[in-house]
């Protein structure tokens, strides 16, 4: 017997001010997702594979400069520019408010790619390879992908449908494994937490700068946050002004109307640079 | 009278008329000396329209001053209609007279004389000049704000002096200046042919005018070069000057609407009103002018031809903005869709595409129509009407579409509703149109509306032959 | 607009004929040589299918580069045959008459070829029917339900080119059948046969050749808006992408359509020059006819250089950083400014400055430069848009970067201009590239017109 | 009595028309004599007969044809695989509206094509009589007559300045 699922939309917040740029996110996504490994030639041709990455830029004139680090991902847009110029369907906008890639579906046209603000998505441009030690640590909750096709951050929804499967259909608390009542099978915040239910990256973020949940989920710490992105959208809409000053709350591009469903915090800067 | 046309093979009898040179220039002369009861009634109606536009012009002025632009979106669109249409009737006659047409000639002088309608732009634009909200943001200078808020998006970008209402008007009276040397100087042999026949003021205006014409072949190859030298010289004015007003008393005033297609699209619906103002006049002058001996069906059939391709330009332009914005999920994209087409103005716009794409089109798409001397026409006031909606729809929603100093704002955030004309409004409207219409008609009793040089000219070029059995049109090509 | 001697049918058939019924003995060398061309960039292509993508230059911000520049280019020479054949047509153009087919056949050979493009760049070309076959009436991979994504502009694209290349190939074959019949008459044995079939019996009795007649004004009329949509469709690739500031403009559509006819008149001019030389027909593609191409390209580059002056005004009209960003990699930055100048004097202010003095237009020479120079200007104009427009593509600055082609794209690009020309040359051999019937049209319908002392060249028309 | 075909053979269009007039004055029907050419003439440049033709029909039914077919292509097949992309509503128009364009206007000029061949009597492999001349400039007046009056046309088509009469061999 399978209870219905709850009907999610899953949202990320990143709190700039609590990214240190320690790549811990990038690692784990990289062992988590199957992702080859990026070697210096990679690099160099500017075709590494990172579904998440540390952007960094440099603020002032040395000697006094500082870095600021903004952690960026697929930012699973609600008006995703990636989705309608796909010619095979090979990726679209799911129920969960969750830009999904179909690897079997996908041509690679690299369209999608041409058409990201964020360019977060990768093309395979080689038959992707592991040394023979490495080949056990392979998720095999995860596709490997072949050369030619495009790839991208799914928010780990491997881990979602595991924790859905537990928590919401097989209805086991995650830490206990005791019975949930009928009544309240939901993936709330703490079970999500508990069962780690969530991307490697927000898990493995040593700071806590990447908050992951249900924008839905009452518990949950970033339904306000995205309620209050929401209305700053809604003001603007009927004409009002919205006090930059006193908000953190913005999203990558907003003027592209992409409507990610990643928000990001601002730093706020205790220390300010003076400026020369 | 004209000689009537020998009966060619097949359906094509009854498209051309060979005009009887003979006769021409007195008849014509008579017929622009002579003051029908018509074109009194009709000269006196327009006026009266004129005298009520002016009324409204000062009531606005009285109500609302020249501060705020968004009380003047009508007298915007007004002045745009009579600009688009004098502006761009001229052009038939160049272009044609470019391609070296035959079937252009009893066209050319129609067309030109809408130059003398279009001294009405230097006019009506003068109170623009005052209108237009300055480029820099007038908040801005005490510092309150910087960057990119300081100043409108304009084509002017770091604002040279004076610009842009000066250049403006620099522009719009280059521009009428320009079409009324073509005029002068492609009516010189006609006025030089009657100078001394004419009587009263013709007769001084007439001398004074062709100056010492005397038809050499040296001033004829004079006349020629300087004709296509304005003509090109013309085309290329007109396309800037369009550009100029589109994108400052339309687009610009719009925040964030950034639509590099606009302009296009604006010459477009000038040629359309200008062709359909050409047309319709042609139409009046053959069937009650009784011009019908020198303005053949031959005429309306080519110009028919060229109409419906700008039709379909129309159209393809429009279409090409709107799946660019459509496609795109840009908020002030969307925005601006919502308020030119889909929401605000949705009325308005479905009329301008009907007069100006749909309507025509399904008239002009049939061979038979377009041979008559009434279709063309018909589509011509189609697309005048068309005309007329594109540019309420566009200059009265750019006028109000940021009224204030939202103006500077960055992006267009939120859709007004729209405006809808008061009385002055309409006054304005009607009288701005009859003030064209009654300049014109005074003009055609100024100068032959048929040019006669050109006409003979083409005389020597088009007869009919016989190859074998068949009886056709021959063609010269003078090189 | 006629100069040059009237000219018998027998003489018109011999002369034009000549590369059909005589082979000459140059033919096979170059097709050799051509074919051996051909071959070796489809072997690189099937090297970089085997080996994957990473052997071209593309990179993460540049995912497109030569190939998509290519299929645009060779899309945008497609768009001569057309033109000039349906504009002229209908505006009854006398000088039209040796120009239509070559045109025609260049544009069917250059849609062909420029197809090939997008094939040979998806990551994955053997799955590429799911994709090709979204044709109208052609619903792909029906068991699995899953039907075309028509809102791609990648779906717009093959529906648009196959009806253009439909549409165009068989205003070819109807226009040849009359020719076909000529060839029928003078050939024996196996080619009388199959000419025989081409020609479907044709007699030439009135009623055939006015529905010719016919056929010609209205397919024209049918496919010119085709070959409209056809380059809209293709700039709306870019025109619909959001993320490339310096792509998301309105003007794209007709920017793309008149620079495709800038380039493809010019290459067309440069075909007839080519003819004219290999076959002498110095008859039929006279200094006239190059003279009137040359006045119309005047007009066309001018058309192409309003738009393009239109789309950079507006880049900047914004005044957004992003965008500016573009503008100024385009401008500013070397080596995209050195190139934006080559590309920008050589598409227009070289080509027209010849073209303004009549002895130049004259000169078969210049003109063939001139043509040649407006190709690689218009191949720049692409490559210009495309690159520097993802390699900036937002204001993510981390993610900038450059785009460098490998050896690789170098020679598959050649190897389409190899495959173009020798397409050509083989169908010179068993298809007239000059429609007989039209210049013998033309040579009925000619005579003059006496005013006073001289005779002005002139035409019998219908209507 | 069946009918048998005649060909004579002119220099220059003025016989053929000559010829043309002969037949007419002969009491031939003008159904029955034809004009072969290698290029086209103007229309009625030898007084013949008008030709109707149906040709217009064809591209409005093929637009027609193509115009539903698109609609019900683009329309359904989007029905058919409902996947929100790009907040785009899962009915969009205007991607339709290209399609459908391209489909209109490729079955309007398919249909024109079909028109053309149809309407000019073609594919007739079965060739009736037939010069290879004709392609040289020469012009052909192809007569149907009575079989018994074949002498006479022969004669009439000489006398209007015929270079050679062919006939059916057996006739």
């Amino acid at each position: 017997m399978v209870t219905q699922r709850a009907n999610h939309k899953w949202g990320m917040v990143v709190d700039l001010d609590k990214c240190t740029g320690c790549q811990a996110c990038v690692v784990a996504c990289q062992a988590e997702n199957n992702i080859p490994i990026n070697v210096k030639s990679f690099y160099q041709q500017r075709r590494a594979y990172q579904w998440i990455r540390i952007e960094r830029y440099w603020e002032g004139e040395f000697p006094n400069v500082k870095a600021r680090f903004i952690p960026i991902l697929c930012q699973h847009c609600e008006n995703a520019p990636c989705e309608p110029v796909c010619p095979v369907f090979a990726t679209y906008h799911n129920d969960e408010g969750m830009n999904v890639q179909v690897y079997n579906r996908c041509i690679g046209t690299r369209y999608c790619s041409v058409n990201c603000p964020y360019t977060v998505r990768m093309f395979n441009y080689w038959e992707p390879q592991w040394p023979n030690r490495l080949r056990n640590q392979l998720n095999p909750d995860v596709t490997i992908r072949t050369r030619g096709i495009m790839e991208k951050c799914t928010f780990c929804v491997q881990r979602l449908r595991r924790g859905e499967v537990n928590v919401e259909r097989r209805g086991l608390e995650p830490l206990t494994g005791e019975r949930i009542p009928v009544g309240d099978r939901n993936l709330d915040s703490k079970r999500m937490k508990e069962g780690n239910y969530m991307p490697a990256c927000v898990q493995s973020c040593p700071t806590n700068a990447l908050m992951f949940a249900d924008q839905h989920d009452d518990t949950s710490p970033v339904k306000e946050i995205f309620e209050e992105a929401n209305e700053q959208i809604e003001t603007r809409h009927h004409g009002g002004h919205v006090d930059e000053e006193h908000t953190r709350v913005y999203r990558l591009f907003e003027e592209i109307g992409t409507k990610p469903n990643v928000i990001y915090l601002k730093k706020v800067d205790a220390f300010p640079l003076e400026k020369a | 009278m004209a000689a009537t046309e020998p009966k060619g093979h097949g359906q094509h009898a009854g498209l051309w008329v060979f005009p009887d040179v003979s006769v021409m220039s007195r008849e014509v002369t008579e017929k622009t000396k002579s003051s029908p009861r018509p074109l009194t009634m009709a000269l006196v109606v327009t006026g009266i329209l004129f005298v009520l536009g002016i009324v409204g012009f000062i009531a606005r002025a009285a109500d609302d001053g020249f501060n705020d632009i968004s009380a003047w979106g009508y007298y915007l669109s007004v002045f745009s209609m009579v600009f688009m249409v004098t502006s761009g009737a001229p052009l038939a006659a160049v272009a044609f007279r470019f391609t070296k047409s035959h079937w252009r000639r009893p066209l050319s002088r129609v067309s030109e004389l809408f130059a003398i309608a279009g001294i009405l732009n230097i006019l009506l634009f003068i109170p623009l000049m005052f209108l237009l909200p300055s480029i820099g943001n007038p908040d801005a200078v005490g510092g309150l704000i910087e960057g990119e808020l300081a100043v409108r998006r304009t084509i002017w970008f770091e604002a040279p002096i004076g610009s842009p209402h000066a250049w403006d008007l620099v522009g719009v009276a280059g521009l009428v200046v320009t079409a009324l040397f073509i005029l002068w100087l492609s009516a010189m042999p006609d006025m030089a042919e009657s100078r001394h026949t004419a009587t009263g003021f013709r007769r001084t205006l007439y001398s004074k005018l062709s100056g010492n014409w005397y038809g050499t072949k040296k001033q004829w190859n004079a006349q020629k070069a300087g004709l296509a030298l304005l003509g090109a010289f013309y085309f290329m004015t007109l396309i800037f000057m369009q550009f100029v007003i589109s994108s400052d008393y339309a687009q610009s005033l719009i925040p964030g609407w950034k639509d590099s297609i606009f302009p296009v699209i604006y010459t477009i619906t000038s040629l359309h009103m200008g062709l359909g103002a050409v047309l319709v006049t042609l139409f009046i002058l053959r069937r009650f002018g009784g011009y019908d001996g020198y303005i053949g069906k031959s005429t309306f059939w080519s110009a028919s031809k060229v109409m419906l391709g700008i039709t379909l330009l129309w159209i393809y332009h429009l279409f090409a903005f709107f799946i660019t914005f459509w496609y795109g999920r840009l908020e002030v994209e969307q925005n601006i869709i919502k308020y030119l087409i889909t929401d605000t103005y949705a009325i308005i716009f479905l009329l301008n595409l009907a007069f100006s794409f749909v309507l025509p089109f399904a008239v002009l798409i049939w061979n038979p129509v377009r041979r008559s001397d009434w279709g063309p026409a018909l589509a011509g006031g189609l697309l005048i009407v068309g005309g007329i909606m594109f540019n309420i729809r566009i200059f009265v929603g750019s006028a109000n579409a940021a009224p204030g100093s939202d103006i500077y704002a960055y992006f267009f955030e939120h859709v007004p509703s729209p405006v809808y004309p008061d009385i002055w409004d309409v006054f304005m409207v009607i009288g701005g149109l009859a003030a064209a219409a009654f300049v014109y008609l005074l003009a055609t009793r100024l100068l032959p509306v048929l040019s006669l040089w050109e006409v003979k000219e083409g005389a020597l070029y088009q007869k009919w032959g016989k190859l074998h059995r068949g009886e056709y049109l021959i063609l010269g090509k003078p090189e | 607009m006629q100069e040059g001697t009237p000219l018998q049918s027998r003489q018109i058939n011999r002369e034009l004929l000549v590369s059909i019924l005589n082979s000459p003995k140059w033919f096979f060398g170059t097709i050799s040589v051509l074919g051996i061309g051909v071959l070796i960039a489809m072997s690189t292509a099937g090297f970089m299918i085997n080996q994957g993508f990473g052997v071209t230059g593309l990179n993460r911000p540049v995912m497109w580069g030569f190939f998509i520049t290519n299929f645009v280019f060779w899309i945008g020479i497609s768009h001569a045959g057309v033109m000039l054949s349906a504009i002229l047509r209908l505006s009854k153009a006398e000088w039209r008459r040796p120009a239509t087919r070559a045109a025609e056949i260049l544009t069917v050979f250059s849609l062909m070829t420029a197809m090939t493009m997008p094939l040979i760049h998806t990551g994955r070309p053997w799955r590429t029917v799911y994709w090709i076959y979204t044709l109208p009436f052609v619903p792909y991979d029906y068991a699995r339900g899953i039907w075309p994504n028509i809102r791609t502009p990648l779906v717009w694209d093959p529906s648009a080119v196959y009806t253009y290349l439909t549409s165009s190939i068989l205003f070819v074959l109807v226009a040849l059948i009359p020719d076909f019949a000529v060839l029928r008459d003078r050939t024996t044995g196996m080619s009388h046969r199959i000419y025989g079939m081409l020609a479907m019996g044709w007699q030439g009795n009135p009623r055939q050749w006015k529905l010719q007649i016919i056929a010609g004004v209205l397919l024209s009329a049918l496919i010119l808006p085709v070959f409209v949509s056809v380059h809209s469709i293709v700039s709306w690739d870019f025109g619909m992408a959001v993320s490339v500031k310096s792509w998301h403009s309105t003007i794209f559509a007709p920017y793309f359509v008149v620079g495709a006819v800038h380039s493809g008149v010019s290459a067309v001019a440069f075909v007839l020059i080519i003819l004219r030389y290999i076959y002498s027909w110095q008859n039929y593609i006279r200094h006239e006819h190059i003279d009137a191409l040359a006045r119309l390209l005047i007009v066309v580059a001018t058309g192409w250089f309003y738009f393009f002056v239109m789309e950079v005004v507006f880049g900047f009209y914004g005044r957004e950083a992003d965008e500016i960003a573009v503008r100024d990699y385009q401008f500013m930055v070397s080596p995209w400014n050195i190139w934006m100048m080559i590309f920008v004097g050589v598409t227009y202010f070289a080509p027209v400055a010849i073209w303004l003095s009549r002895s130049a237009r004259r000169n078969l020479w210049i003109m063939s430069l001139a043509c040649i120079l407006v190709n690689i200007g218009m191949w720049l104009e692409r490559f210009l848009i495309i690159v520097p427009g993802l390699a900036r593509k937002q204001l993510l600055t981390f993610d900038w970067y450059t785009y460098t082609p490998s050896a690789v794209e170098w020679i598959i690009i050649i190897g389409t201009f190899f495959l173009v020309t020798m397409l050509m040359v083989i169908v010179a051999r068993v298809v007239p590239l000059i429609p007989l019937y039209d210049i013998k049209e033309g040579e009925i319908l000619r005579t003059e017109i006496k005013v006073g002392r001289v005779t002005v060249p002139a035409t019998f028309r219908e209507d | 009595m069946a009918k048998a075909p005649i060909l004579g053979l002119f220099e220059t269009a003025d016989n053929a028309a000559d010829a043309g007039d002969a037949l007419k004055a002969a009491g031939v029907s003008s159904a029955d004599y034809d004009f072969l050419t290698d290029a086209p003439y103007p229309e009625g440049a030898f007084g013949e007969r008008e030709e109707p033709h149906r040709l217009y029909i064809f591209p409005f039914v093929g637009a027609l044809i193509g115009l539903t077919c698109g609609i019900m292509l683009t329309s359904m097949t989007q029905m058919a695989y409902p996947l929100v992309q790009g907040g785009k509503p899962i009915l969009s128009l205007p991607p339709m509206a290209v399609v459908t364009y391209e489909s209109t206007m490729l079955t309007a000029i398919v249909f024109t094509i079909i028109g053309i061949i149809f309407e000019s009597r073609l594919p007739s492999f079965k060739q009736g009589l037939y010069d290879t001349r004709i392609t040289e400039g020469y012009i052909g007046v192809l007569v149907n007559v009575e079989e018994d009056q074949l002498t006479q046309t022969q004669t009439l088509l000489t006398q209007a300045g015929a270079v050679d009469v062919v006939r059916n061999q057996g006739a």
